[in-house]
Order: C-alpha cells, then structure tokens, then sequence
C-alpha cells in the first residue's frame, strides 16, 4: 500500500543531461567528426575536423544483466576510459578510448569476461529482444533463452564481418512485438494459435467489456450474458490469436504450453539506405516451443543466415536479396515449405497477391 | 484472491487493491478504500470526481479517457493528481469501485 | 525444481543455457542470486517455465509512485507460495541519459540503489530505450524512486503516456549526424515530463531521434513521431578521397553507383559525379565511402509519423508529414507540431489508437486538415489510384 | 436546336468537332443520319446534351430476345417528345469474331442489317469486345437478332453473365503467342454459350486472352480470368542478329540490359548472355530486339484472376493463379479451373460481387482451399507482413 | 412488347469461327511468324518461318461509325487486301496486305477519306473510350467528343512514332470505367461530384432498397422512411459520388451539369514488360466539363504529353518515367497542383503514404 | 409514365414493362402481364416460379439470384427460359410484379 510522502518529494526533473556523461574527446569534437574507419569487427575509429581520434570497442551483453556484471563494465570503463561508457541501441556495450593501445588490453579483459566483440560493419549484431517468461504475461515463450541460443549459433557472425551487409535479427515474445520484429531482416516471433478460454465467473469483476469487445481487430468477441452476469463469447474462427483481448481482460488468458510456439519472418529493415524501409515477411508460421534450446529455431534461422551470405550480393540486406532473386527462390534455397499461412489475409491482403505475369521458372 | 481490511470490513480485491466485487460498492467503500490511497479526507472534490467516473462506468461500463474526465469535472490533470496521489487510474477509479482500467485512465 | 543440496536451486534446464560462447543470462541471474533472493526465485520460476512451457506471471498490475500514473510495470507471480520471492516483482523504468552514455559512478549508482531495493537485475536497455530495473515489491516503489531523483534519475514513461524518447549517438561520435539528436531528445524529453509521467492521451506516444537516414534507432519503424536527419543541398565530394578508395579496391561503379536507388551518380574510372537533383538522400554512397563523401551543409530534418507494431490494425511505418525542417527549427517546430497533433488526437482518437491508426482511419487529408498543414506530394508514395474522391460539398461540388 | 431552313439539324456545338484532323464521330452521326431518322435524333439529343452538359438517356432498361437474358442494352430519351426517334434506344451487343477479322462481306452483311433495324450507327469495338449496334427499338430486337443468327452471328454478354470473351490477335499476325489465343478463346465462348446468354451469376465473368505478357487485350486489368502467354525454357537467341541491331545502333546494354528488370542480361559488345534463371518473362529484351530474341519453345501460359474497374472496392488487377499452364492443356485446365470457381463463386459470392471482390473478401487462402488448389510462392508479391495468421484451430492449434 | 417466335429460332450459335475470316496468307502462316519490323508509322511488317511478308497499314477509327464508313473501309478491303480487314484492341482498322506496292495507294486513300495512319511503335494509339451522352445513363460528360478534342491536340503522336514508348490514353464517363482507365499511361474520366439526389417518391416503386443498400461502397445510404413508404436517407459526407447507387436504382440520379467534370490520372500501364502493371494514379483531380471542345482538359492532356516526351528516356512509359523521378517531380514538371484529393483516403490508403525518408530535394 | 393495358385494366408500368404500383399485384395481374411476355397460358409451373419470388421479394425487397431460384424451384435455368422466354428477371419478375432488377435474376 502506498504511503504519503515524508520528505519533499523530487519529481519530473527528467533524465539526467547527457553532457554530464560525456567523454572529454566526445565533449570536445562534439558535431565535428569527419569520418571514420572499421579497424576491426568491434573496433571503430572515428576521426574529427580536429585529428583526435576516437576508438570505441564494441562488446555483446545479454542485455539482461545482473548489477555485479554492471560494475564490472564500470570497472573496465575505469581502468581504459576514463570512466565513460556508453550502451548502444542494440544492447551492445561500448567502450570509448582515446588511447589506441588500450584497445586489445581492453579486448583482452572482455574476452576474459565472456563478453565477444564485434557486431560492426557487415556483421550480426545483438539480437533486439524482449522480456519472454522472464517478466511479461502475454509471453508465448522465453525471449533470452532463445536469443542464447540462436546467438551461440551464430557467433562467428558477430565477431566476423564477412556478411554481404549488416543483419539484423529481432525477437519479440507475443504479437505486440515490443522491439523491431516488424522491420527486420530476421524475426522471431512468440504466437499462441488457439483462442483464449474466456473466465466468464471473474471476467465482469476485472474487465470493462465494452473495452475487450473494442480490442478485437477481427471483431471476432460478441458481448453475451453468462450466468445472468455481462461477459462475452467467441466466434472461434475468426479468431487470429493476437492476444489484444487479453491485453486488455485478465478473463481472457491464451497461454497455451502444447499450441504456443515460434514464427520466422524475414526481409525487413529501417534504413533508407538503397531501397525504403520495409516489413519482414513471413518465412516459417510455426515451430515448436522446444526450450531450453529451441532446437527448430536456431536451425531455421542458422540456415537463412547461410542461404543469405551465400547468395546476396555485398551490400544487399536480407530483404534486398530476396527481392531480387524473388520469393519463389527464397523458400526453394531455404527449403521452407511455402503454405496458406504465407498468402496475407488480413486487413490489405490483396494488396500482396502476384498482379503481374512477370515469374521465374 | 487477497483481502484488504478496514476496521473489520473485508473487501475481496485483486493484488492492486482494485475492488472485485463491484455491487458492493458505496460512499462508506470509497472512503475505506481512500487510506490506501494517501488520502486523509474525501473532499467534495474528491466525491465530484469518483461519482463522475462511477456513473461513467454505469452508464458505458468503462472508466472514462482522462481527456473527458478533466474536461466534465473541470479539473486540470495535475489537479486530480493533488486529490489522487496515485492519479486517475490507480486513485480515483480505485476508489469509484472500478475493475483495474487497463485503457486510458 | 527443488533446491540441490549445495542450497542453490537446481535449475538443469536453464543450466544449459550456462553453456555456449555468447553471454548467458542465466549466469546472470545466477550471479544476482548472490545479493538478491528476488534473482533467486526468479531463476526457480523460469526453469518451471521451461519445464511447462509457459510463463508464470499474472496478467497486468498497477501499481506505481505517487503523483505519477506510470513508469513501473506491475508483475504478480502466479505460484506465489512457491516463489514467494517474486510474488510481487514489478519493474522500473528508469529514464536513460540521450545516447546511453555513463560514467562509471553513475552506473554504480544505479547499481547501488537497486541492489538495495529490487532484485539485482536490469535491462540495459529496454525496447523504448529506458534502463529497466526488473523485479521489486509495491513497496520498495516510492523509495527507488526518490533514491533515483536524489541521483539525477527519473522515471520513464508507461500507459498512455508519452514513453521515453530516444536517438541514436549522433553528433557525440557520428560524422553523419544532420541535427542535435542527443540535444533535442534532451529537450524533448524535459518539455513533456508531465505528459511523460501522467497518462492522458489515448495511448502511448514515442519519440525517436535519428542523425541521418540511417535511422540507428529504428525510428521509422517504432515511433509515433520520427525524426530523421537530412541534407538538402549536395553531397560534398573529396575526390582524391574517391580515388583512394579506389585505388584500394572499392569497385566504384558496382558498389556504389549501381546501388544507388535514384541511379544518379557517374563514374568515370577517375571522378565521381552526382546529379544531386535526383538524390534521395539514402546514405548508401556516404556509407560506403565515408571518407570521401559527406552529407550537404544545408542540414536538418524529415518529419515522419505514425509508426507503431501491429495491434492492432497491423503494423505501420511513419510516412512523410514535414519534409524537411531546418536544424535551427527543428524544437520550435516539433512543439508547435505535437500541440496540433495532440489536440486533434485528443479530439477524434479513441481509446487505444495510436496516432498512425487514427490517421488511417480518419485518412491523411482529413488529418492534415485537422493540423493544419498543407499537402505536398513528398507525403505520398503516389497519389491516390482509386476514383473515390470526397470532394467538399459544403459548397456544391467541386471548384 | 431548331432544324435550320435546310431541313438538317442545328448543331452549333458539335459542328465544331468536324474540324480538326482526326476523325470526327460528328461527321459519322450525319453519314448514318442520311440513312437513318434515329441517328437524326441522335445528333439533335446529343447537341442538347452539349448545350446542357447532360445526358438525356433515362435509368437503364430491360429489353432483349426471347430465350436470352442479355445481350441488349435498353435505353429511353428522357425528352421522348423532342426526339421520337430516339425515344427507344436499345443496343445490342454482337458477339465479334475472335481477332475481330472480317471478310468486307460479313462487315457489309452486318451493315446491311443494322441499316434495316437500327440507327445505322455503330462501335466497332466496345471496350469488352462486342460489334456494338447503336439503337434501335424494343420490336427491332427480334428480328435484328435473326437476321444477324442467319448469317452466322450471335449476341454478346450482358448482365450477370459471361462476357463476351476477346484476345489479341496472336498466332494469326504475331510472332510472340505462347499459345493461340484465338481458338482458345473461340473455343471457351463456344463451351460456355448458355453462361454467357442466360445471365446466372453474381455478377459479371469476362474472360480475356493475350499471347504473352505484353497482353495487347489488357487482360490483366480487365478480365476475371486472364491468360497471358509466355515461356519456361530460354530465350531463343539469335547472336548474329543482335550484332546486326548493335551495328545499327541500338546500345544493347543501355536499351536492352539496362532496362531488364532482374538486370539478368550481359552484354560484352559482342556476345548477349542470359542467365535465364532470373529472367521474370517480361518481354521487354524482345521487343526491342524482335528479329534476334525470341520467347523460348516450351510455351504456355500464366492463369490469372479477378482484374476489375474500382466499383465497389477499388480497381483491381488480376493475381497468379496457375503460374504455367502448358498450351496443349490450357482448354481443359481452363474448363475443369472455371467450373470450380464458378461454383465457389456460386456459394459465397454476394450479389454484385465480382470473383476478384470475392477473393479479397474471403482471402485466398480461403478461395484456394475453395478450388482445391495448393498454394505457391509465385502467387504473391510478398508472402503476408502481420502476423495475423489464422491458424487452423480446428485440430487445437498449430501442427 | 415481344411476340412469340414464328420461324425456327436460331440461338447460342456463338460467334463466327475466325478461321474463315483470315486473309490466306494468315492462315498459310498462322503461328509460324518469325519477327516483324516497323516500316513506318502506321505499317508493319511480319515475316514469316516460310519467308512470306504480311504488310499491315494501321489507320485510326473514330470507332463511333456509321455504316457507311465501314462499307468504304469494306472497298478498301477489296481494292487492297482480298477483302480482309481486321480491327485492332484499341479501335483502330488494320488492312493486312499480301502486296507491298498497295501500301502507298492505301495510304492515299485513307488520307482522302480523312482516316489517319499511325499509332505503331514508340507512337499515340487510339484513345480506347466509352459511350459518354450517346449512350450511357451514367455519364458524367461526353466520351467522343473529348477524345475528338484530344486527338485533335495530339493528331501528331499518333502519326509519328517519337515518344519515349507507347502511350495508352483512356477516357471513361464515369466511375464504372468501362474500358482501361485505371490502367492507362494518361486517363480521362468523368466524375461527378454531388451526391445523388434521392427521389423518394418512386423510390419504392422502382428499386429494391436492400440491394440499393448494399451498394454503397461507404455505406453512406441508410434505411428510412419517407411519408410512410420504405426508402433510404444518405449522409452526404460519406458519399464520394461514385454513383453505383444510381446503377442499382433510378430513384438516385446524380447528374448535375453545374458540378459534374473531368478527372485526369497518369501512370498506368498494363503490359508486364519492364516494370509490372500498374494503376493509373491521380493527376488532377478536376476540371469543368465544357464542351464541345474541352480546353481544360486538351491542355492539361497534352501538358502531360509533352513534359514526358521531353523528360521522359527511351522506353519509358509515363508510369515508369515518373516513378524514375518522383512524384514531387512530376507536380513541378507539369505545374499540376497538389491538393488533399491527390492523397488517398480510401480503403487501402495508407499504403499509399511515403513511409521512408528518401526524399528528393 | 407509360401504362400497360388489358381488357380495359390499365396499369401504370415503367418502359420496359415493369409494374409500378407493386400493391395493386394479384394473380390477375399476372395473368394480365403473361401476355406481354410470349406466354399463352400460366401452368402449375410458371407458379410456382412466380410465387416463389414473390414471396422471396415480400420477405427480403430484393429479387432471389438466379442460382437460388433454381435450386429451390427446382427447374434448371433453361427449363425456366422455356417457362419464360424473356427469362427470369424480364419474364418472371416482371409478372411477379416486382420492380425491374438491377441485381441478379
Ligand atoms: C551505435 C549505433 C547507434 C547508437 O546510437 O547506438 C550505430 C552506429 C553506427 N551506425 Fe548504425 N548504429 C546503430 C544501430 C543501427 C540501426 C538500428 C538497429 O539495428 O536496430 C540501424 C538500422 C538497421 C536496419 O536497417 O534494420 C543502423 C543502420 C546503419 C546503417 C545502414 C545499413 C544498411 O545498409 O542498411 C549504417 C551505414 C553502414 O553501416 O554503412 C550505419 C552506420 C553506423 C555508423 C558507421 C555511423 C558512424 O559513422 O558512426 C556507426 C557504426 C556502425 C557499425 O556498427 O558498423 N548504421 N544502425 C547503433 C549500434 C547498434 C548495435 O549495437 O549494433
Ligand atoms: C519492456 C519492453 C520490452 C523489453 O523487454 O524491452 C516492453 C514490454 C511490454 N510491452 Fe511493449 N515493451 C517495450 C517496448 C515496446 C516497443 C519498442 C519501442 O518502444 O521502440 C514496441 C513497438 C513499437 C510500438 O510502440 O508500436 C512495443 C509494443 C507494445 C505493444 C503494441 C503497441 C501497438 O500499438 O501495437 C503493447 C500492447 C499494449 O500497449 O497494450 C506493448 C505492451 C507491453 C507490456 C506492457 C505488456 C502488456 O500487455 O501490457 C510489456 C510489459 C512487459 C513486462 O513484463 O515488463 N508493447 N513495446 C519495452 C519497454 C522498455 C522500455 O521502456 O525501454
Ligand atoms: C494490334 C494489337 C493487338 C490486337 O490484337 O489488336 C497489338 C499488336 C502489337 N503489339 Fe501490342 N497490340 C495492341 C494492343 C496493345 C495493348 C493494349 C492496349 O493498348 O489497350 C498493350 C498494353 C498497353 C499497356 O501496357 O498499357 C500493348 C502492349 C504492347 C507492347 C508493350 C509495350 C510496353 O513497352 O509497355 C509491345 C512491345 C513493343 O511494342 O515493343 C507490343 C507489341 C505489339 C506488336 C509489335 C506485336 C507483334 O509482334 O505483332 C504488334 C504491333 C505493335 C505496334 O502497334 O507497334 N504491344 N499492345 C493491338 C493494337 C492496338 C492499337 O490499335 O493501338
Ligand atoms: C458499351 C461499353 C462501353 C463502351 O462504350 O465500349 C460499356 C457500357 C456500360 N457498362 Fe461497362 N461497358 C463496356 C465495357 C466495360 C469494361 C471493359 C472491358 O470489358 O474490358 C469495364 C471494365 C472492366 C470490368 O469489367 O471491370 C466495364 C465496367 C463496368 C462497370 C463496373 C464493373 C466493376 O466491377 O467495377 C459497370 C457497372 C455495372 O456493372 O453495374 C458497367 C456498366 C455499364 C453499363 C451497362 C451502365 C450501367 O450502369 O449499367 C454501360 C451501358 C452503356 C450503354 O448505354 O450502352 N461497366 N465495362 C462496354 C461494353 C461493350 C462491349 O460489350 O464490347
Ligand atoms: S513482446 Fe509481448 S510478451 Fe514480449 S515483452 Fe512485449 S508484450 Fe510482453
Ligand atoms: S486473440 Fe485477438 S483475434 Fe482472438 S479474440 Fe482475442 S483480440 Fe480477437
Ligand atoms: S542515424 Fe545516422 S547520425 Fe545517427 S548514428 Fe546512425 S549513422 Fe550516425
Ligand atoms: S545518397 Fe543515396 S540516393 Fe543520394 S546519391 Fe548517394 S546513393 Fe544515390
Ligand atoms: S499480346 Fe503478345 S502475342 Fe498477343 S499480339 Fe501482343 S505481343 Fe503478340
Ligand atoms: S524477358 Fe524481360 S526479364 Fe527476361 S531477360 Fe528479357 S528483359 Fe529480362
Ligand atoms: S464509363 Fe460509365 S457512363 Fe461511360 S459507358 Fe461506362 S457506365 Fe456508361
Ligand atoms: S454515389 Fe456512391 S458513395 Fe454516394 S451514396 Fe451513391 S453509392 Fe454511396
């Protein structure tokens, strides 16, 4: 229960101001670099109008991290930066030097800690990812364990930059997709497919049902009278499982252990580099839930992987590659079975059908 | 399903301390409910704001967006926050013996 | 499931998560368990996740600290008597620095405070860019909090708020950055801490930052209101830069003038050449040849809206709404802008609908109407193809 | 509007559309008005039309030949007294002979009749296809449509019902045909007569025919059912015949390679290689160079389906069904495919639905499962980008 | 009113078979042509595997005709080709000639007759229209006369062969777009821009208001009763005036000299060569309807024509050259305002928006 | 308004036929109307095809699609052409009394 405030309380003072954390180098060549070098996978240098140069080294963490691991990086920041740091928007560490010697030192150190450097340049970087069963309610499965997992496969992806581009892989656990699954070149995505069991004895006491009845894009949820009291029913088959009933009802729960599984999406990406930003596509409705590995997913995405720096040109990103070569070889070389699930029908539908007589044979 | 006492009264409530059992609901409820609420007294202000949001949610069956609600009581949204420290949502609809919004309030 | 006889939980699914090259979470948790037995029965939790294949928390909570109504995401565990450690395990989110730059101290800090009160364990960073301190009790709430404000912390933003906006490095380290990103996020973020803190929209509004059309936060894809920096004038050229690239083996033509989109450069073998009028400002040949080209002096931003995941009308991207803004505007205009959108948001939205779903619904005219901006053809991919025309019939039909 | 001393009609407007260089459809309506006291009223209707910016037909009509259900357009003046000759107005539409080949016997024949019943006003063609006869009255139906039967020809689609069907000219006069569209096409309005007579669908069916995918009938935009032409195996290439175009000027890598849209065609100056893996048949190397490419031999055709005008949820173009039918079995694959949609469409289309609205109402999946066919990549742009899939729950879930 | 049949009735003969229609070098050669060539506007030449040439002469039609002009076209038939003619897609005649020396006098004779000879090649073809106020109920303007009017302006494209590619041009009087409007390089259509005015007296008697309903694409027509009598009431706001009411039911003209008038839309196109098909897309949204010449819209088709004959490369139709340059281009080229309509905010409209930060400046 | 006249019964019908005045219907009518429609005498069958879209259009305002009719009349399509030869919407329908179809029959 919440208790009123003894002291003057401190509120809305916002985040801290970024000058205060600034490195001196970055403080002084702020808005005034000139350009900048790969040097290594992980290893960036970027040299302002000035000639100071800037190393940064970049370190995968899990994102989930336990303070102790945070002031190891502190510790680190310390002995090789100055005490500056900075996390990138990839849940990658960097370390920002000015000292070019203190570069393999301090790689020496994060390798000590288990921590790979890399994720620069046309590489893999960190996998975006979300909370899974490890916070979140609406999870279909675990997002760290699978990131793990796909990420112990694909190491050699991170530290290397042997890639025809960058790649980016997403992971979101449910279908509100918190991160980027939906503009990536590769996803992976948590779905239930089976409806949810509607709770009609608790559903009036914690949900407000002309709200749950709203929430359904497919209008699939009809308000009903169960027992005398408000509630709702189901039309089954137009039921979709994106679980926004759920969202908004306690009484709705989709957590299915047999039915839940994985999706896997490609072609995505947010850069306007070449060609526009575009959604990923589906490539696989449906793997198995298989923790603690996931066995199914860290193959299917391991082989898009390869089947992409096989086959793309430099530069090309996933969804630029296969828009080249076109769907049709995209599941030939992948060997995923092309099904309904794969022809859209939602909302624009139709605007993906093949309306052209332009094919490959 | 956990239980929040008030001089002898027990209210069945969720773990947010949302009343579950709407028709239970009355002036003396709300005034339970206000201790948890670092609320010492209800004010005609605080009544002006829980009988709007309780006759909203009569009337739609949902607590109303906050937007209208400042607009229809007349308060600004920092104002309602100086009457429900814990805001509209936690606060004020707690107290109006609502389920836990999950839309706008 | 039972604890081992060494008194640690006997996790052998999540073990093999120890395993492998890349960092383990579960090491981490495991490592937290040492200060912290919320870790602890977080890890005993989640290995039953795994064995049932399905996640343990119950649906929702709301719970928060007085005088704002978001920033922390209420978690109840639904084997409480089990795990009695996470029966209440509610995350934080912390408002992270523009740019995710720390000194170690400040790191500590937060370290310090939330060994003290949470479990240990964080995300750095969440999705939206927050630091999120994972896993206290409702009352642990309050003094986290104060703790945070005595440091210089403050919450992010959840519900129908505006959540915690963010941008990538730029001009801290970035020779690309067309405006301020760390600067503008800055301020962004301190003009709306109300509407941060205290939910009165009719759902979440973000805000993303982005240095140049590389867009390294993904705000195109994730923010109600994007912001994209760009040039308008020429690219600028070094040309003994080109050829040194050259020289070392950059197949000009190939990987860079024939991945042009607009096909607007030429090369000769010696001189670049670039007929700006037909550039779109992707960044490819910038990318590829950083120290031979740069972006334009004529600097500033695109103005994008509406970008959201799926729910639930399906996902969106943000499409053009001010094509290009000068740095020097860009705070003045966004201000004056998000007042607009606010208000006809405000007006016509309805409960859970993002900004872009709303200007599906009502359709852009109506929305520019409504803003009162003016047309241009850079909002459109192409005009409209179908016939249906809502000419104004106040006055009688058309002209 | 009065008729001037010279007992011809006063058409001060339309008199100005006699001048210019083009044909004039003014002079056209004189000519037949010699002949003809409706086409007379016709000028003079149409000159008030002009005068007013209005039409002056009525709404619709419902006339025809006994035994048929279409075939004829009704039309009435609404100034029946003014015009008494056109007060009854009726087309009819006249099945043309596939490739819309005459003898000048048969057109003379057509002319001949036409000059005894009708106005003496024709299309040739309307946009469908048909010998469009330009107004006549209810009682000259019958007799028109006899006379026309006697000398071997026979009414055309209206309504609810298969159109008549049409397809360019291909194997008659056309190097490039994949298959022959004019017997197809003869043969698909033979088999389908009483569907095409006897109005008994949704709404209406068109077929069209063109022998590869330059589709000089529009199918593709214009047909519920679409076959286009085209090839599986190579491009046939003739190399001395491309340096024959190259020494006569044509830049083969900027005319030709450049614009192929996979960019799957090299040119050395001598030699044009084609990696006919990534080649998407779209005809355009060929047409360029129609003396030294030609499609490859194992010919056939691409099914497509559902093309439409915007009434009522916008315009479409046909999408992939069958990506290669060979030419041998397009007849019965045609037959066996039109019978179960048509019986899809028979069960779940709704009054005025075109099969394209159908499909897009009901989703291809559904239609495919509908038809029994199984879906491939190649009939879609992108596979879907939400993830709202509808799994198929009856088994409990996925797999 | 009909009479029952005396003779024997003959029916669903179908049409004539083709075959005795063929000129006989046609039908020597029918499928075995090799290639063909372009003599000059107007007139190919197919060569046949056996070595024949069939010489094609190609003149314009006003396809509105009289039986008298098609009787001369039948003595030219004689005179020149054994009596063999043929009709294009597009409206226009083709003579098929055996001789190569009748080329000339043909051409000859249709220069006298007023018939034009080009629309071959990189040319203008016919513009494929519809019935406009000769015929139809539903028109919002004329069709042949704006075409007349057009082609008048553009006489030249038709008869030379020196644009970029082939350029298609429709016209349709109304929104039903019989014809290729929707996928034409430059489309004419008529639109109305009231909504219908509802006639509640014979509504009833005259229409079935369940499938009048059921027309609206927006649902803009509700039930209600008018003195006692079933019939409908319209919310003007939601009626974009597409008039497929008026299809269904009389009771619902929406003709109105003052506000009816011409849309134009470029950038359509059908053929799969080059780049897929695609929607003609909107130009300007609307011009008065001012007969008998419509000089509003002649100088706004031929403004089209000509900034893309200038700008446009070789090949390139308009939809192509104008996605190759931006649709902002495309507004300064040719001075065209841009205004709310031109932004789609129909069904699928939001695709249609730029959702990237490529911008042309 | 054009009308259609019948032994000295005049009907008020539109041009191609149709009846106007949809109340004044009565198996009369249709017989009146048979004439108009190159039909010498109403059998059993031409009944039932009448009354069943009749009855169809009484209940829904619409007129039945061809394929429904069909099926439940039982007659296939060119056994109703046979019935009327104007076919079922300018034959049927209109001595059915239903106003002209736009839709499907
Ligand atoms: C550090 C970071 C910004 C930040 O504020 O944190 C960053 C930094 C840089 N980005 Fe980025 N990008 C960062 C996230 C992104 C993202 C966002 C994301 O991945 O979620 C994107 C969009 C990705 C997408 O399209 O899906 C992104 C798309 C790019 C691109 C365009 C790549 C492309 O061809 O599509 C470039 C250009 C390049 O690499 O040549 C770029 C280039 C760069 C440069 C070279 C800019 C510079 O001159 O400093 C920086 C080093 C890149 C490198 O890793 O090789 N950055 N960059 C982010 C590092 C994330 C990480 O840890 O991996
Ligand atoms: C913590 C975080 C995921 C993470 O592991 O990083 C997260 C977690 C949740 N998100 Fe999210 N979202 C998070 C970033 C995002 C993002 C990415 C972003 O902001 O860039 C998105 C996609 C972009 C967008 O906003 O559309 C995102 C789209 C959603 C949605 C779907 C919204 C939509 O309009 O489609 C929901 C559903 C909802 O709001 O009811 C949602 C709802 C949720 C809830 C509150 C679950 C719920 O049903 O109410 C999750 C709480 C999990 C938990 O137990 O803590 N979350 N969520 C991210 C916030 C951390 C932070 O503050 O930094
Ligand atoms: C005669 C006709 C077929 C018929 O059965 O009637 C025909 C005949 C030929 N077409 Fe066509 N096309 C005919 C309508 C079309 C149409 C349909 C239409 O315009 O409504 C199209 C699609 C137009 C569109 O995309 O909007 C069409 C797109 C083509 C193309 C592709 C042009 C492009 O680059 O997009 C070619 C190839 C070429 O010209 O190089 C072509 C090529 C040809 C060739 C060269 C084929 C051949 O080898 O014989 C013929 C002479 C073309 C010429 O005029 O230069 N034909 N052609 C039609 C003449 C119409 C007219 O009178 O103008
Ligand atoms: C005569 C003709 C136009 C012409 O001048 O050539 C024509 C004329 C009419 N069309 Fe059409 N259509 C004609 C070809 C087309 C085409 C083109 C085609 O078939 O290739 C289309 C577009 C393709 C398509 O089918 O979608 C076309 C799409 C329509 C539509 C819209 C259909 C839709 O699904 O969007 C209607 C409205 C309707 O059916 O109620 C329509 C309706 C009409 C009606 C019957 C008017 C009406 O409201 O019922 C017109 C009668 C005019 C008259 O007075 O004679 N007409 N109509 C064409 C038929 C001649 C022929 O048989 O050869
Ligand atoms: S993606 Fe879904 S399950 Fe995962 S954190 Fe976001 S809301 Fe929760
Ligand atoms: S899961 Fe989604 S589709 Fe299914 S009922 Fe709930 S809201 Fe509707
Ligand atoms: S978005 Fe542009 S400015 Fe910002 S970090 Fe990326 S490349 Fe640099
Ligand atoms: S920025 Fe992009 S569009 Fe502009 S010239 Fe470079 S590659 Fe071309
Ligand atoms: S569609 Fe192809 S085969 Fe038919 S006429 Fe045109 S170019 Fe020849
Ligand atoms: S037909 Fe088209 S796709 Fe194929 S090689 Fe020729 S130009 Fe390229
Ligand atoms: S386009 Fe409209 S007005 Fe013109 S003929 Fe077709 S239906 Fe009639
Ligand atoms: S004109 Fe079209 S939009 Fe308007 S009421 Fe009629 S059907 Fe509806």
């Amino acid at each position: 229960m919440t208790t009123a405030p003894k002291t003057p309380r401190i509120t809305d003072i916002g985040p801290p101001h970024y000058q205060k954390f600034l490195p001196p180098l970055v403080k002084k060549n702020y808005g005034q670099w000139k350009y900048h070098e790969i040097l290594a996978p992980g290893v960036l240098c970027h040299v302002a109008e000035s000639g100071d140069r800037l190393y940064t080294v970049r370190a995968a963490t899990p994102r989930l991290m336990a303070v102790q691991t945070l002031r190891k990086f502190a510790d680190l920041a310390d002995k090789y930066c100055g005490g500056h740091l900075r996390f990138t928007s990839r849940n990658n560490i960097e370390f920002l030097l000015e000292d070019r010697n203190n570069i393999e030192p301090l790689k020496c150190d994060l390798a000590e800690l288990g921590f790979p450097v890399g994720g620069t340049g046309n590489s893999l970087s960190n996998i975006v990812h979300t909370q899974g069963w490890v916070h979140c309610h609406s999870a279909a499965t675990d997002a760290s364990g699978i990131v793990k997992s796909v990420m112990d496969a694909l190491y050699d992806r991170f530290t290397h930059q042997d890639l025809p581009a960058k790649l980016r892989i997403a992971m979101a656990c449910c279908l509100n997709m918190c991160g980027a699954v939906h503009c990536s070149d590769i996803a992976i995505l948590g779905i239930h497919t089976v409806p949810p069991k509607i709770q009609h004895a608790t559903l009036p006491k914690v949900c407000e049902v002309p709200t749950l009845i709203a929430s359904c894009p497919t209008g699939a949820i009809r308000p009903a009278t169960y027992e005398g009291k408000p509630s709702v029913e189901l039309i089954e088959e137009q039921c979709m499982f994106c679980g926004n009933c759920y969202t908004v009802c306690p009484a709705m729960p989709l957590n299915d252990p047999e039915h839940d599984g994985l999706s896997i999406w490609v072609g995505g990406k947010v850069s306007n580099a070449r060609s526009a930003p575009k959604f990923s596509k589906l490539a696989v409705p449906f793997l198995p839930n298989h923790p603690p590995r996931w066995p199914e997913v860290v193959d299917a995405v391991v082989k898009i992987v390869d089947v992409y720096a096989k086959n793309a040109r430099k530069y090309e990103r996933v969804g630029e590659w296969i828009e080249r070569v076109g769907w049709p070889r995209f599941f030939q070389l992948t060997g995923f079975e092309f099904t309904r699930y794969h022809i859209d029908d939602f909302k624009h539908a139709g605007l993906t059908y093949a309306r052209s007589a332009q094919i490959k044979y | 399903m956990p239980v929040f006492e008030c001089e002898g009264r027990m209210y069945e409530v969720d773990e947010d301390g949302f009343l579950q059992e709407p028709e239970r609901w009355s002036q003396d409820v709300a005034k339970d409910f206000a201790q948890t609420e670092a609320i010492a007294d209800l004010t005609d202000g605080h009544w002006k704001v829980i009988n709007y949001i309780r006759n909203y949610y009569l009337q739609f069956g949902i607590a109303p967006m906050v937007r209208k609600l400042c607009k229809e009581t007349g308060y600004k949204l920092n104002e309602i926050y100086q009457l429900f420290p814990s805001g509209p949502a936690k606060g004020a609809c707690k107290l109006a013996g609502l389920p836990k919004p999950t839309g706008c309030v | 499931m039972d604890d081992a006889s060494n008194g640690k939980p006997k996790t052998e699914l999540l073990d093999q998560l120890e395993e492998g090259p890349w960092p383990s979470f579960v090491k981490e948790i495991k490592a937290a368990s040492q200060g912290s037995e919320k870790a602890t029965d977080l890890l005993r939790q989640l290995e039953r996740s795994y064995e049932e294949r399905k996640g343990h928390w119950k649906h929702g909570g709301m719970v928060g600290v007085l005088g704002y109504g978001g920033g922390v995401i209420g978690r109840y565990s639904d084997l409480p008597e089990e795990f009695p450690q996470v029966a209440h395990f509610h995350t934080m989110r912390v408002n992270h620095p523009a740019g995710w730059f720390y000194t170690s101290d400040a790191l500590r800090t937060i370290c310090d405070i939330w060994e003290r009160h949470g479990s240990g364990m964080t995300n750095m960073h969440g999705s939206t860019g927050d630091i999120i301190l994972l896993g206290t009790t409702t009352d642990q709430l309050e003094p986290t909090f104060q703790e945070l404000a005595q440091n210089g912390f403050d919450l992010g933003g959840s519900g129908s708020a505006v959540r915690t906006p963010n941008c990538c490095v730029g001009m801290a380290r970035c020779e690309w950055a067309c405006f301020d990103t760390m600067k503008l996020c800055y301020d962004v973020t301190q003009a709306y801490q109300d509407e941060l803190h205290r939910p009165a929209f009719a759902y979440k509004f973000k805000f993303k930052f982005a240095g140049c059309p590389n867009d390294c936060v993904a705000s195109i894809a994730r923010a109600d209101l994007s912001v994209i920096g760009t040039w308008k004038d020429d690219i600028q050229v070094d040309d003994a830069e080109v050829a040194n690239y050259a020289a070392a083996g950059v197949d000009i033509q190939k990987e860079v003038c024939d991945l042009c989109p607009t096909k607007t450069m030429g090369w000769d073998g010696k001189k670049l050449s670039i007929d700006n009028r037909e550039c779109v400002h992707c960044m490819h040949c910038i990318n590829v040849l950083p120290k031979a080209l740069r972006p334009g002096k004529e600097r500033g931003a695109v103005v994008l809206i509406g970008a959201k995941a799926p729910i639930m009308q399906g996902a969106l991207l943000s499409s053009v709404l001010i094509p290009f803004v000068p740095a020097e505007e860009l705070l003045d205009t966004l201000k004056e802008l998000v007042k607009r959108i606010w208000d006809f948001w405000d007006e016509y939205g309805t409960n859970r609908e993002r900004v872009g779903e709303l200007i599906q619904r009502v359709g852009m005219p109506a929305f520019l109407d409504g803003i009162g901006l003016e047309p241009v053809p850079e909002m459109v991919a192409a005009p409209r193809d179908n016939p249906y025309i809502f000419f104004e019939t106040k006055n009688g039909g058309a002209k």
